[in-house]
């Protein structure tokens, strides 16, 4: 049973700031809802005033240029994502994340801001994003500011975003050169959200050495976490599968998942390890096919 | 859902147990708390709130001390109630004290947690994970306070 | 709670109704306009058994508020037929056998429909599977369904061959 | 396949009811509206065991909008029920709980408003004074001497116990070369209708109640409701509209159905409850989780000697279903197999958790996946061929399960023969892919009468129009499983019309015959026998017209078929029926023409009539390291006797194969502290469409002397052999034996981890 | 050797079969007979069910056995 609200529909981006800027904690921000309505429906979240910014035309749209790289505002849907020529050509693994999110209806109505506002650990786009080097473009009454997306979680469910904040913007740099990301949940229903995630980002140099590596786990912790230690253990040499391995035993180390019926921490922290490799190589082997 | 751990202060053990008694150590040291009271010699009422994200609860508990063997060993049992009954909780847990030499004592605790409702049923993997949290947030609470006192 | 007012099209019909703002779409569908084809089966947007089209898009019914759709159009089961015949999903469906018990048709009737328009011709058979991965049927396992959806993408249905 | 010799029968229709499903006309009981409807919401128990010492509603009756609430201590009669109505012991549920709650979700009070958000809110404002209990939800736990007694008068918590027995077991074991026991462990699985329990109350002040309600078996509501609100049962009217599924579970009395009438009986206005996908889980049952002890006694060259099973159930709070499924337990590990000699002990244990009760397959699935397992490894031990050691103690036609069945007909060694030509032609698979094998066998139908039934098993009345066009009335209940369509073709091939000429009414306790319903794979056996009878009843009264009619000389026999009555010896002499119709009315006084039909088995053994045939394979693709299973392939060889709808068929077969691929893998239902863990979808996982795989279905020929035209069941059995098909591939792609089922794909990478690290030792 | 129950005097094949029914059985009247002969059903029935071999109804047989000249 949803509690009753008053529901606020601003036509304008600055209207809705000024909304938030009003009503601070007392009200929600409710784009497509996907999430959001499932706890509204349980009776979890309660809330004096809606503000639904699903129609804020201004903030839906997708815009890449080789020197800015990709910039995708908050109201487009997941569909939009998945369907983006340009998306498909230079982040096939955000085309990739977006096929495995939920179902068509979810990602018909679904956005990409909303979902990353809604901070659960176990989301698909913020683990890939995150690998992608993304920042969120956050904006109040009082100005605009970015958040490197690897900062913008504190906790399960909460973000950096200030009370009268709104996410506005995802902002992914240009693809840089012999990089390739690539990211698996595991899960049992491919719709379902991972019992664990893992997204990989290998940047190699000419002599197939590791110049980079982004390595970010979902669902093994209160936020999607970067796994440092792992990161290390490849950068800098000539990638093996022997170090692949090993990476996956740090990240499987590293990580903090909670245990719940769907899986045991034993086994999310196995699941790390597992998929950390698989992906790592996945990366690399992608990243020595491109220029 | 079980919590345990244990960890270990400097302290006397008398002074340890007295000290874990009082409400206003528990009230001071459990996040959230917002009110300890003493009902009788061994009954405690208490209000807890906690948040996590947009999903706020807040529990009304009334806890009962079963066992008392200071200063080593205590038992309690409560049951409480998010205030907009989203959920129904109990709990049991066994607290020991042990000296382990060099004036250290071990604490450690076994506690037994069943929700249902709302909250159990549907954000079962939430509430484990907040719970993690704040039993280690109470641990590091209390270890300082006890630096502090002793 | 002040009521809203609605305005949206339902199976080309207009519609203006006020509304709690908090109704879901599949409320108002089923309790305000009085269609109820559209089913509900679960309170946590996993089972599809709502999906109606939203100006040409399949969502589920119980994801969405009601007032989110203003001025949108609405197509739902019942608007499926036309003049009294059948859409080429809804024979496919009785020609494959496609449901049981039907409670979760209109649902899958609407997935279809959607994907169909979006994609008449289908790669893969794991394209249409994936399609229908936001509808849960517990009767049929759902091989007749993606059978049904696969003689309508294969043109078996087209007017020209019936 | 074989010329078809019939005009309707194994034929591709349309479904008699598609047309209204596939354009949303179809109205469940989740649809009805009355006129002055009130909504009703149960307050349900947050503890497993626990006294109620008072119940405090005056403030919920205060809230606005509010009209009545209902307790079980002051408007019910307090009356315990149970669908094993002979067994007084074993009738011990309120349903409204009157001073004691045993599970998480069993009703304590119910609210009537006039919206279900107001009575939802009410439910708050209820306060109930509990003494907390003791509990215990685990069946060995619950056995233990010093548990919590749940139920008065029932030490140690054992509810119910079967046996079932033949030969000398001991001697039998002597006989053995090689014998093995494990030890196995089986989860529950949850119905997961897609319509939740849902039911509308009416109750008028002269005493007729009206009950709208998604039910399998009417006649059982009608007479369970009178018998716990004290009405007469012919004052009952119990309608189900279109049943959103069943599945076993929708045929004990439930809490919509109970408190909707206690409700309106209490304001004498309707009062439609319909239950949440939450409270679906925690308050409605499920198949019963089971400990399993197997051992298995066979001759070195794979001659089974002896068998001995052990088994713990877990009942949860009340009997239900749940001791017949302890019987069919018993007697379905058996199948398909001749034992010298065998011997089940079947415990049902009372816990404070989710009763347990039938679900498809009835405990059957538990058993296979134990029975089917164990053969494996143990042809594997004994380096057999696992399909030729079937084949070799397989039942055949003619055989007799001793003291219990008599098997009529049986295509068991075509299906091995059918699957292991599929296994063979698959040739030598991929690395950690392999195929499982599984066998099983079912019934047709119950020859059970623990309800104390005073009516027919099955009856039909079949109503003949001047026009040709027939209503067919059964007791029988559409579900979804197809049975309206089933029953419509076989009376139409009966009487020798077309099948757009049958109406199918039925689901309506006033105007249908009384019938047990839709359990047990009971409609096309039992329920056609009926509906063929009724039918033939019913051409014999036109066929004596036609022969006044007609002038053939008295030696020759006349027929219908497709509308055509004929001499047989000459079938081109004859008459339209449709004209028939019209002239026989008229020299019956103008009064239609009415067969009756019913059934009811007897001398057919202790459980079934009739039994079909299953083999079951899967392809199936192991990530060991992860423990995720790709299903690639599932072929089916069944043997149903003739066929009747084959689209509804097919439709069966996969639509079993879906759960039962559930109950092996993917449905996990756990409990903790006498709680569901997962009561909802995101939490509780269904098969979706990606990962359904491809079913292809061999039909066996084969012909049931019993069934109507020789047919029999299809599409519960098939529930039984997926789970232990799935534990032989994961046992062919990695040596891993998987005790439990589910089997989870943690417990897989565990095992495969453990196995790897003891290889390194 | 046919023997009948001491309960509900149904004619079985032997004693342990009629153990077996009784068991089986496991109403009031059948369990009540058992505390007369001084047994425990409910653990006997335990014992047969988790320990191998058929103990529990050799013992109850036997007891079948001595109560049979007063039945006839």
């Amino acid at each position: 049973m949803i509690h009753d609200f008053t529901y606020l529909q601003p036509g304008s981006v600055k209207e809705a700031l000024a909304m938030l800027a009003e009503h601070k904690d007392d009200c929600k921000v409710i784009c497509g809802g996907q999430s959001l309505l499932i706890v509204m429906r349980q009776g979890l979240v309660q809330t004096e005033y809606l503000i639904d910014i699903k129609g804020l035309n201004e903030l839906n749209y997708i815009k890449y240029d080789d020197k800015g790289g990709l910039k995708i505002g908050a109201t487009t849907t997941h569909r939009a994502i998945e369907k983006s020529d340009v998306i498909a050509k230079k982040y096939p693994v955000l085309v990739d994340m977006e096929h495995k999110l939920a179902s068509i209806q979810v990602r018909n109505w679904g956005t990409i801001g909303g979902n990353l506002a809604h901070a659960d650990s176990a989301g698909d786009p913020a683990p890939v994003l995150t690998a992608l080097n993304a920042t969120v473009k956050v904006g109040s009454a009082k100005g605009e500011r970015t958040i490197p997306l690897d900062e913008f979680y504190t906790d399960l469910f909460e973000t950096a975003m200030e009370p009268g904040e709104l996410v506005l913007e995802v902002q992914v740099p240009a693809p840089a050169p012999k990089t390739a990301t690539a990211y698996q949940k595991f899960n049992l229903l491919e719709s379902d959200q991972g019992i664990v995630a893992v997204a990989v980002s290998i940047t190699i140099d000419a002599g197939g050495t590791c110049k980079e590596a982004r390595i970010v786990l979902g669902n093994a912790a209160s936020t999607s976490i970067r796994a440092k230690n792992a990161e290390a253990v490849l950068v800098g040499k000539k990638l093996t599968d022997a170090l692949f391995e090993k990476a996956g035993e740090a990240a499987s180390q590293e990580c903090e998942p909670v245990g719940d019926i769907h899986a045991s921490e034993e086994y999310r922290r196995h699941l790390i390890g597992v998929l950390t490799r698989r992906m790592a190589k996945a990366a690399f082997e992608q990243a020595k096919k491109m220029g | 859902m079980i919590i345990e751990g244990s960890f270990t202060v400097k302290a006397p053990i008398q002074k340890l147990w007295d000290m874990l008694l009082q409400p206003e150590t528990l009230a001071a040291c459990l996040p959230g708390a917002e009110k300890i009271e003493k009902i009788d010699e061994t009954t405690y009422d208490a209000v807890m709130k906690q948040k996590v994200g947009p999903i706020k609860v807040k529990l009304a508990f009334r806890n009962k001390l079963t066992n008392i063997q200071p200063p080593t060993h205590l038992e309690l049992e409560g049951e409480g109630e998010d205030v907009t009954k989203l959920g129904h909780i109990k709990q049991k847990t066994i607290v020991d004290l042990k000296e382990v030499g060099d004036g250290q004592v071990e604490v450690s605790y076994k506690s037994d947690v069943s929700m249902v409702g709302k909250l159990a049923m549907f954000g079962d993997r939430i509430m484990k994970s907040k719970a993690k949290d704040v039993e280690k947030e109470f641990t590091k609470n209390l270890q300082e306070k006890m630096k502090s006192v002793v | 709670m002040e009521k809203k007012l609605l305005r949206f099209t339902v199976n080309e019909a207009p519609y203006e109704i006020y509304v709690n703002p908090k109704t879901l779409l599949v409320e108002a569908i089923r309790d305000h306009v009085g269609l109820t084809g559209t089913k509900r089966g679960c309170e946590t947007v996993s089972c599809g058994a709502c999906t109606v089209m939203v100006d040409g898009m399949a969502v589920k019914g119980c994801s969405v508020l009601a007032m989110q759709v203003d001025g949108m159009k609405i197509t739902t089961v019942e608007g499926l037929e036309k003049n009294g015949k059948l859409d080429p999903i809804q024979t496919a469906f009785l020609d494959e056998g496609a449901f049981q018990c039907g409670f979760c048709t209109s649902g899958m009737l609407m997935s279809a429909k959607a994907f169909l328009d979006e994609t008449p011709k289908p790669k893969d058979e794991m394209e249409i599977r994936r399609a229908m991965e936001g509808n849960l049927c517990r009767c049929t396992g759902y091989n007749a369904i993606i059978r049904a959806i696969d003689a309508v993408a294969k043109g078996n249905y087209r007017e020209d061959k019936q | 396949m074989s010329e078809n010799k019939y005009s309707v029968l194994n034929t591709r229709v349309h479904n008699v009811d598609g047309h209204a499903k596939v354009t949303g006309r179809a109205t469940y009981t989740f649809d009805v509206t009355l006129p002055g409807m009130l909504y009703g919401k149960i307050l349900r128990s947050p503890h497993p065991h626990a006294k109620i010492l008072k119940i405090d509603y005056s403030e919920a009756l205060k809230f606005p909008g509010v009209i009545a609430v209902v307790t079980g201590k002051e408007d019910t009669l307090g009356v315990k029920q149970g669908i094993w109505r002979r067994y007084k012991d074993l009738c011990d549920e309120a349903i409204l709980t009157v001073d004691k709650v045993r599970y998480i979700g069993e009703p304590v009070a119910a609210v009537a408003a006039v919206s279900e958000e107001i009575a939802e809110q009410a439910l708050d404002l209820i306060n109930v004074d509990y003494e907390v209990l003791p509990f215990v939800d685990d069946p060995m736990e619950a056995i233990k001497k010093d548990a919590p007694l749940i139920h008065e008068g029932f030490e140690r918590n054992v509810n119910v116990t079967r046996q079932i027995s033949w030969g000398d077991v001991e001697e039998a074991f002597e006989e053995a070369e090689y014998v093995r026991e494990d030890w196995f462990k089986l989860g529950g699985q949850h119905h997961m209708c897609m319509e939740t329990r849902a039911a509308v109350a009416n109750y008028t002040p002269d005493g007729k109640l009206t009950i709208y309600t998604s039910t399998q078996s009417a006649y059982y509501h009608q007479a369970l409701l009178a018998g716990v609100l004290g009405l007469r049962e012919g004052n009952i009217r119990v309608l189900a509209p279109y049943v959103g599924g069943g599945f076993g579970g929708k045929f004990e009395l439930d809490g919509a159905q109970f408190c909707a009438s206690v409700l309106s009986m209490k304001c004498c206005k309707p009062v439609k409850v319909v239950f949440s996908r939450e409270e679906d889980f925690i308050a409605s049952k499920r198949r019963t989780p089971m400990y399993y002890y197997v051992r298995t006694g066979v001759k070195k060259d794979g001659t089974f000697c002896a068998r001995e099973a052990k088994v713990f159930t877990n009942g949860g709070a009340y009997t239900g279903m749940g001791a017949t499924a302890l019987y069919l337990t018993g007697f379905f590990h058996s199948f398909p197999y001749r034992w010298k000699a065998y011997r089940y002990d079947g415990y049902r244990v009372y816990t404070n958790s989710l009763p347990s009760t039938s679900m498809r397959g009835f405990g059957a699935p538990q058993a296979m996946f134990c029975s089917e397992q164990q053969i494996e490894w143990i042809a594997n031990d004994l380096g057999l061929d696992p399909i030729e050691m079937r084949r070799k103690n397989g039942h055949y036609e003619g055989y007799e399960v001793p003291g219990q069945a008599t098997i009529a007909s049986c295509g068991l060694d075509q299906a091995l023969t059918a699957i292991q030509k599929w296994k063979t032609s698959k040739g030598k698979l991929p690395k950690n892919r392999a195929i499982g094998i599984s066998a099983a066998g079912f019934m047709s139908g119950g020859i059970f009468n623990w309800f104390d039934s005073p009516y027919s098993f099955s009856s039909a009345v079949v109503t003949i129009n001047h026009d040709g066009t027939v209503e067919l009335h059964v007791g029988a209940q559409e579900i979804g499983q197809g049975s309206s369509t089933t029953l419509a073709m076989i009376c139409a091939e009966a009487l020798g019309v077309k099948l757009e000429d049958i109406k199918v009414h039925m689901g309506d306790t006033d105007h249908s015959p009384a019938d047990l319903g839709a359990w047990g794979s009971r409609q096309t056996l039992m329920a056609g026998n009926a509906t063929k009878m009724a039918a033939e009843d019913a051409k014999k009264q036109l066929l004596e017209f036609a022969n006044a009619k007609l002038g053939f000389n008295i030696i020759y026999d006349l027929d219908i078929k497709q509308g055509w009555v004929y001499n047989v010896a000459r079938p081109e002499r004859g008459m339209s029926y449709y004209d028939l119709c019209k002239e026989a009315l008229r020299g019956k006084e103008g009064q239609r023409i009415i067969g009756r039909g019913f059934y009811t088995p007897r001398r057919k053994g202790m459980i079934s009539p009739a039994y079909s045939y299953m083999v079951q394979g899967l392809d199936v693709e192991i990530d060991p390291e992860t423990g995720y299973l790709k299903i690639h392939e599932s072929v089916t060889a069944h043997d149903c006797g003739q066929p009747i709808n084959t689209l509804g068929l097919i439709g069966q077969l996969e639509g079993a194969a879906s759960m039962a691929i559930g109950f092996g893998y993917y449905e996990y239902l756990p409990v903790e502290d006498g709680k569901i863990m997962n009561p909802n979808l995101v939490d509780y996982k269904l098969i979706r469409a990606p990962e359904m795989p491809s079913c292809q279905v061999i039909e066996i020929d084969t012909y049931e002397p019993e069934g109507p035209y020789g047919a029999k069941e299809a599409g519960e059995g098939l529930t039984n052999p997926h789970a232990a098909a799935l534990g032989n591939a994961i046992f062919y792609a990695t040596g891993l034996q998987m005790k439990e089922a589910p089997i989870r794909a943690e417990a897989i990478a565990k095992a495969w981890k453990e196995k790897n690290e003891k290889a390194k030792k | 050797m046919s023997v009948i129950c001491p309960v509900c005097k149904k004619v079985k094949k032997n004693p342990v079969d009629c153990a077996r029914h009784m068991f089986g059985t496991g109403d009031k009247p059948h369990r009540a007979w058992f505390e007369t002969q001084g047994l425990s059903f409910i653990d006997l029935l335990l014992d047969q069910a988790t320990q191998p071999g058929n103990k529990s109804y050799e013992l109850v047989g036997g007891y079948v056995e001595k109560a049979q000249k007063d039945l006839t």
